[in-house]
């Protein structure tokens, strides 16, 4: 498998709290990573600090490297906004932006200088369709984003992110917010999707990240305790702590 | 989307990104700079007054008089006591009026009927206080006169009224908003234990709006201190310690009001009521700082 | 029923008595004014009501001049309190850092909005009509006004960017926008209404106010317009002051004073209206808290 | 690593177990052909064959597994994965016997046991018993591949048959033994194997008790209701 | 097995909008019933029947009967007040008020007359120690509810629930809020009051019906679709309806 | 609150497994003890326990069942479930082997076949098997009770030794019949028995391979492990 994404040693401090510890950990293309862990362990932080998320935030310290096309995006210079546009992000709540459904899957390739009519359309219309929306709102691309059902936003918030051709996802909890069915729809989309990104998901919901991922970090204290494939972390994790979290026996 | 031949459009875009910030940061410190001119100017036209004055008469004194041909007085306390009348005069009617009707408004009226009444209140509140003034005059002073049997209806009850008019709105619709923000869930664990809806709202609702409610109160009194219009135009405006209710009275802001027209430019009166103005500043700031101590608690 | 459930009942209704008694006096109040301004004012309302001047001493004639001295004052304040609210309102909001220093600035915009208005107006006599020599003018005035509700504006910005969820941030910037492009294309589209709804309200008050304009520039009595932003002018709140307490003859002027009240009433009420359907329609389509 | 709703992932569970019920049931044809016929080189192919069936046993257990641990299957899923894990178990040891039949074959071939075509001939059973066992094995293949109760029923009954073919093949060989105690190795041989086609009968009567449970929800085992 | 509540071709009417539809059910002495189903089927709605919460609600309207105690609280002139003080209720988040802990527990003894401060102070360690939140909380009961954490919320407001001694508790999503670990802990809870209340709950946790729930019922649209013990749900459900939804097959 | 649900359940299941194990390891003392002393009665009584068993199994079925729907257990809780499916299997047939066991017994008993002592004191082998059988037996439900991996290798081991006394005896059966064709009966009874005493030494490695599995996560079923 092939490595897209190489985290070396990489530590993070909000002003003097450390939220990761040396995390090591490569994340390989065209696979699902699940990150797990209890809450406040530090999956979001990690998560945002491979699209440089984090740096909107005050107060922030980072040491190690975080290697991604072979460079590192911790370096000077290093050109964040496009980085930012080849890692796309889906967020915990569907967050589609009070326009027409259309307008949302269009903001991202507006930004980036398209503005021609037909090149938008063909684009929002094949990332509707990457997302599996497309025969839901081919008809009212007009409408408000925010009309749909919250697993409709969802998806339209992929395909949001889709449109400007990732080529990873990152998506912090995507369906902590939705019902088991839209759940389950968003998760064979993921699966889907595998064909063509690579995704690193945080999830709270051990059975979705059984479900879901080919590969599972387990987090705890802001350190990885274990990484390896969600087949063997889930019959036969080699921690005692992956166990007990995973099986429910914690703290 | 070719991104390699975008690479110069992110150049730009990054050229404007921070151009915009400087603008924003400009313009953010150019009115903070202003607003805090605004402190220093007042501070400046009022410390001649006390340099020349002395401090101690002005706080401390009865009377009143600056154009007097005896001798100025320069004493705050009639018109301190007058502001004070009219806020705690106010706040009398308005706060269990207020509370009252914002009970009614968050607990006991519906859908349509509830944003009606929140209308009503945004008009009420909107009414310019010349307009409040005007009524105080027209109606309310007549019918006190009638009532009290005095010659005119112009005192301290008049502006009471008024200024509770005035202060009606912000504590009913900051209260309704608090208590409005008390999560249905709350209230139904009341409920689930075998309260009424009375209970539910007295014990439960209202200590969990505690604060909303108690800074709607401090807003009505900053907005009371600081009324000018309305107590200039019905309450008598005479520069005497008030010993009821029922006499007329001068408030600190209507005495700026009354007075900052006829002053020389420069002269001692003139940093008087810069003084004042300096007061009233400071209460307002205090009355503000309390307000807002609460109410970030909430969050 | 048990008796601790009756006594429970009993204590009930008597609240709700009371509340609804409050509701009641707060709604008659507020029939009585509307009742009495508008049946003792609409019959003065007339066309010429509002395109003449004041005659005879103004115990006849209309009001065209105090209406349009409010409306240049107040135009005035708004060019000069609104762009410079919104872009200060973004700066705090989107570009300050969140230390002690920008807590306590976001506090004193806030303590400053509380200011009483003739503190203002003192104010704007000291340093606009005297110190730099403005004079008694509607640039002095506006400016004051201006300053008036800056805070209110600055206040109502940031509370609506505040409204706007991180989240719509998050994903903008997520997509590679700028924070320009994300305030522009973003934010500030999502906090249009609640800005703009801040705008109306603290236009309204503009216009509502007496106190600032009292020794800043409003006249008793002007027999032309306004000719520049140096002249004097005649103002709808500051009309109604002085024909209502300041006038020789009061009970002759009472009939245009009541016409005046009714004038300036309807202008802030559909302030006020635009005002809150803005923020009707905002709440109902935003959703986004 | 390849990741399908839960659906796919079943029905690829399905077809493993049908490839694994086709590499016994070609295992047991063999065995028996290669009985009849004498044919030690078939023989030989099904001992050499069944490490194949062991590691597709292994290869069943493992993805059934990892449905449990991935997919929490429940309700009929979980009773598919587990028809599937109990099935497995019962196809792999219907290979296991297979592999005895042969073993005996092949013992029977090399030491040239005397008058080996000539004693079957007069041994209708023994051909009666390992025709109704192919039968079972088809029949509960089938209803396994079309989740057909009614075809697994008739396996449960034919259950019978071949335990009384087997008691009557003992028997016999008993007094063939009795007769002539030369030949005693020679039934000895043929009395395991008819008792492996018994076992294997078995078994295919608990792959069709799991069918039953995995389409009506109902356990059958050691009760009465099994043949009805 | 007892019944404590019999629901009789319950129906109920949001203005137009049927709700709930001819539900007949009964609900078993100290057993957990759990009631799961898709988002808006009603579960909600027939909890909050179950101790007439939704009298708070305008506009409702209801056919059929709610038996309990051989009574039919549907009645006129039932006494709801004391029916509620018979069934208690815990929210889907956790919502103490804004008192001390201590003040939270002896509300609902205090609206009942008890002011007796050895009586309060004797009920809210019992309650607290019913709940498992005694141990933790002992040492600091003037402090305020809301200063403790997620888990330990919830808690508190079973503790509050409890202080009345109901005989029902209604859990609308108890712990639908919280995170896994907290999840765990106030399902054993759950688990271990089951000795002394009857308990439903409305999950739209499969595992966690599974998990905790003697009984199960399943809603679709507002009806029971099937009410059955929770193992023959989970194992062999009759309806097909049934296997779709919990199987994840649904729509 | 430590106490943690999930663990009481697979503590109960734990514990209603080894409760199956002590029955089936009974019923096979008792059917060899019968058997040598040829004790009819004892032969019966595990004859007609057999259905206690059968309950066992299935109750522990449904149990683990149980387990799957309503607790979806992963990691080591997903290999214990497993593992007692398995194992509860293996046990189960045991005791139909013990009952086997029996049945030839009585066989042996009612026949009067001749010199039954006599040939049973002739047969070292016979008395090493049963022995080494029990032995595996014992360890493995020890390796159970005690999740022993060494116990459960141990058990492995002993399988050999099983197999290579299963050969010898079925020999030296064919011999004895040759000599003297009139015990034929006997000496196939003897044969069956010793077939099934193999075969429980067969499902006792089956038990401990299931449990070094749960154990240590290692499958070494049919891999050259084994006998590390
Ligand atoms: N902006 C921030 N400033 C300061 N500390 C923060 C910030 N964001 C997160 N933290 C802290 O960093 C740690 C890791 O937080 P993070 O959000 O990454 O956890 P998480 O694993 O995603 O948790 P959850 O599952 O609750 O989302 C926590 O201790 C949190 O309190
Ligand atoms: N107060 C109300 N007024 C009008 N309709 C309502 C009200 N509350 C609920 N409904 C409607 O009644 C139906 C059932 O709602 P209910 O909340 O009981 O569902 P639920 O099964 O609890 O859903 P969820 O799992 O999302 O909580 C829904 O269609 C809902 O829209
Ligand atoms: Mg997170
Ligand atoms: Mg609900
Ligand atoms: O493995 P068995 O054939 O004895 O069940």
């Amino acid at each position: 498998m092939e490595e897209i994404i190489k985290i070396e040693n990489f530590s993070l401090y909000y002003g003097k709290d450390q939220a990761l510890k040396n995390i090591k950990m490569n994340i390989y293309k065209n696979c699902i990573t699940a990150l797990i862990g209890p809450s406040g362990c530090g999956k979001s932080t990690l998560l945002r600090s491979i699209n440089r998320l984090n740096d909107t935030i005050d107060n922030i310290r980072t040491e190690g490297d975080i290697f991604f096309e072979n460079q590192n995006i911790y370096s000077d210079n290093y050109d964040i906004i496009t980085l930012r546009k080849k890692i796309g992000m889906v967020f915990q709540k569907p967050n589609p932006f009070p326009f027409s459904i259309y307008d949302n899957v269009a903001y991202g390739p507006r930004i980036w200088g398209i503005n021609k009519k037909t090149e938008l359309d063909s684009i929002v219309e094949e990332s509707l369709k990457l997302a599996a929306l497309w025969d839901e709102v081919k008809d009212k691309l007009k409408k408000s984003g925010l009309s749909l059902s919250g697993g409709q936003q969802q998806r339209l918030c992929i395909a949001r992110a889709l449109a400007v051709k990732p080529e990873i996802l990152l998506m912090d909890e995507p369906t902590s917010a939705l019902d088991p069915i839209s759940t389950r729809y968003i998760e064979e989309l993921i699966l889907e999707l595998k064909k063509e990104f690579t995704i690193i998901i945080v999830t709270h919901n051990m059975q979705q990240a059984a479900r879901v991922s080919d590969m599972t970090g387990f987090m705890y204290l802001g350190e990885i305790i274990e990484y390896d494939n969600t087949e063997k972390m889930f019959t036969i994790p080699s921690k005692k702590l992956t166990e007990d979290y995973i099986t429910g026996r914690f703290g | 989307m070719n991104l390699e031949s975008k690479k110069k459009s992110i150049e730009k875009v990054k050229i404007i990104d921070s151009f915009a910030r400087k603008v924003f940061m400009f313009s953010g410190i150019f009115v903070i700079l202003i607003l805090v001119l605004i402190m220093l100017f007042l501070l400046k036209e009022a410390i001649p007054f006390f340099k020349d004055h002395g401090i101690l008469e002005f706080f401390f004194g009865t009377q009143w008089d600056p154009t007097s041909a005896v001798e100025e007085k320069y004493g705050i306390i009639p018109l301190f006591i007058s502001t004070l009348f009219i806020t705690i005069g106010s706040l009398i009617i308005s706060i269990p009026v207020g509370l009252g009707a914002a009970i009614f408004f968050a607990e006991y009226s519906k859908g349509k009927t509830s944003e009606f009444i929140r209308y009503i209140m945004e008009v009420l509140s909107s009414i310019p206080s010349v307009v409040i003034g005007f009524i105080g005059i027209t109606l309310i002073g007549p019918f006190l006169a009638e009532i009290t049997g005095s010659n005119n209806g112009f005192n301290a009850v008049n502006g009471s009224i008024l200024v509770a008019l005035m202060t009606l709105p912000t504590i009913i619709s900051i209260s309704t908003d608090a208590l409005k923000d008390v999560p249905k869930d709350i209230k139904d664990a009341s409920l689930s234990l075998g309260s009424t809806k009375w209970e539910a709202i007295i014990k439960v609702a209202i200590p969990q709006a505690k604060r909303g409610i108690l800074a709607s109160f401090m807003l009505g009194v900053g907005r009371a201190v600081g009324e000018t219009m309305t107590v200039v135009m019905a309450t008598g405006n005479a520069p005497a310690l008030p010993k009821s209710f029922l006499d007329s009275v001068r408030t600190m802001t209507a005495n700026i009001a009354i007075e900052m027209g006829e002053v020389p430019i420069g002269s001692k009166h003139y940093h008087s009521l810069f003084a004042i103005g300096l007061i009233l500043f400071l209460i307002t700031l205090v009355i503000n700082l309390i307000s807002q101590k609460i109410t970030k608690r909430i969050s | 029923m048990k008796k601790s459930t009756i006594k429970k009942n009993i204590i009930e209704k008597i609240g709700i008595t009371l509340v609804s008694l409050s509701t009641l006096i707060v709604i008659t109040s507020l029939v009585i004014i509307f009742f009495d301004i508008i049946s003792k004012g609409y019959s003065v309302i007339s066309f010429d009501f509002f395109t003449t001047f004041p005659k005879k001493n103004m115990t006849e004639g209309g009001i065209l001049p105090a209406i349009v001295g409010t409306f240049y004052v107040t135009i005035a304040s708004a060019i000069f309190s609104v762009p410079f609210g919104i872009m200060a309102g973004i700066y705090l909001s989107e570009y300050a850092k969140t230390n002690k220093f920008t807590t306590l600035i976001k506090a004193t915009i806030k303590n400053l909005a509380g200011v009483p208005s003739i503190v203002y107006g003192l104010f704007g006599l000291g340093l606009f009509v005297t110190g730099l020599g403005f004079g008694e003018s509607v640039l002095s005035a506006g400016i004051t006004l201006g300053l008036l509700v800056i805070p209110v504006i600055i206040t109502a910005t940031e509370e609506a960017l505040k409204r706007v969820p991180d989240s719509y941030r998050d994903a903008s910037i997520g997509l590679g926008a700028t924070k320009w492009q994300t305030i522009k294309k973003v934010l500030l589209p999502s906090a249009g209404p609640g800005i703009m709804t801040g705008i109306i309200l603290s236009i309204g008050r503009a216009a509502g106010e007496t106190a600032p304009i009292l020794f800043t520039g409003a006249a008793f009595y002007l027999n032309s317009l306004p000719g520049s932003i140096f002249d004097k002018f005649m103002a709808l709140p500051y009309h109604i002051f002085t024909l209502s307490t300041q006038h020789a003859q009061i009970s002759k002027v009472r009939p245009i004073a009541y016409g005046s009240t009714l004038v300036l009433i309807i202008i802030v009420f559909l302030l006020s209206s635009i005002a809150f359907f803005l923020r009707l329609k905002l709440r109902r389509f935003g959703g986004n808290k | 690593m390849k990741k399908i709703h839960l659906d796919e992932i079943i029905e690829g569970l399905r077809k493993n177990l049908i490839q694994m019920a086709t590499i016994i049931k070609e295992s047991l044809d063999y065995s028996i052909k290669s009985f009849f016929e004498g044919n030690k080189n078939l023989a030989e192919t099904v001992i050499k064959n069944d490490s194949i069936a062991d590691s597709m046993e292994n290869k069943l257990d493992e993805e059934a597994l990892a449905i449990f641990a991935l997919q929490q299957p429940i309700a009929i899923d979980l009773r598919f994965v587990v028809m599937v894990l109990k099935i497995n178990n019962d196809l792999e040891r219907i290979g296991d016997l297979a592999v005895n039949i042969s073993e005996r074959t092949i013992d029977l071939i090399d030491n040239k046991y005397y008058n080996y075509y000539d004693q079957l001939i007069n041994f209708a059973e023994i051909n009666y018993i390992s025709k109704v066992c192919r039968d079972m094995v088809d029949l509960s293949i089938d209803a396994l591949i079309n989740k057909d109760v009614k075809k697994a029923r008739e396996v449960i009954k034919k259950d019978l048959i071949v335990d009384s073919y087997n008691k009557s093949i003992i028997l016999k060989c008993i007094s063939e033994i009795k007769n002539n105690p030369e030949s005693t190795e020679f039934f000895i041989n043929i009395i395991t194997i008819s008792k492996s086609l018994e076992r294997i009968a078995d078994h295919t009567t608990n792959i069709s008790e799991d069918i039953i449970y995995m389409v009506e929800g109902e356990n059958i085992k050691h009760s009465e209701k099994k043949f009805e």
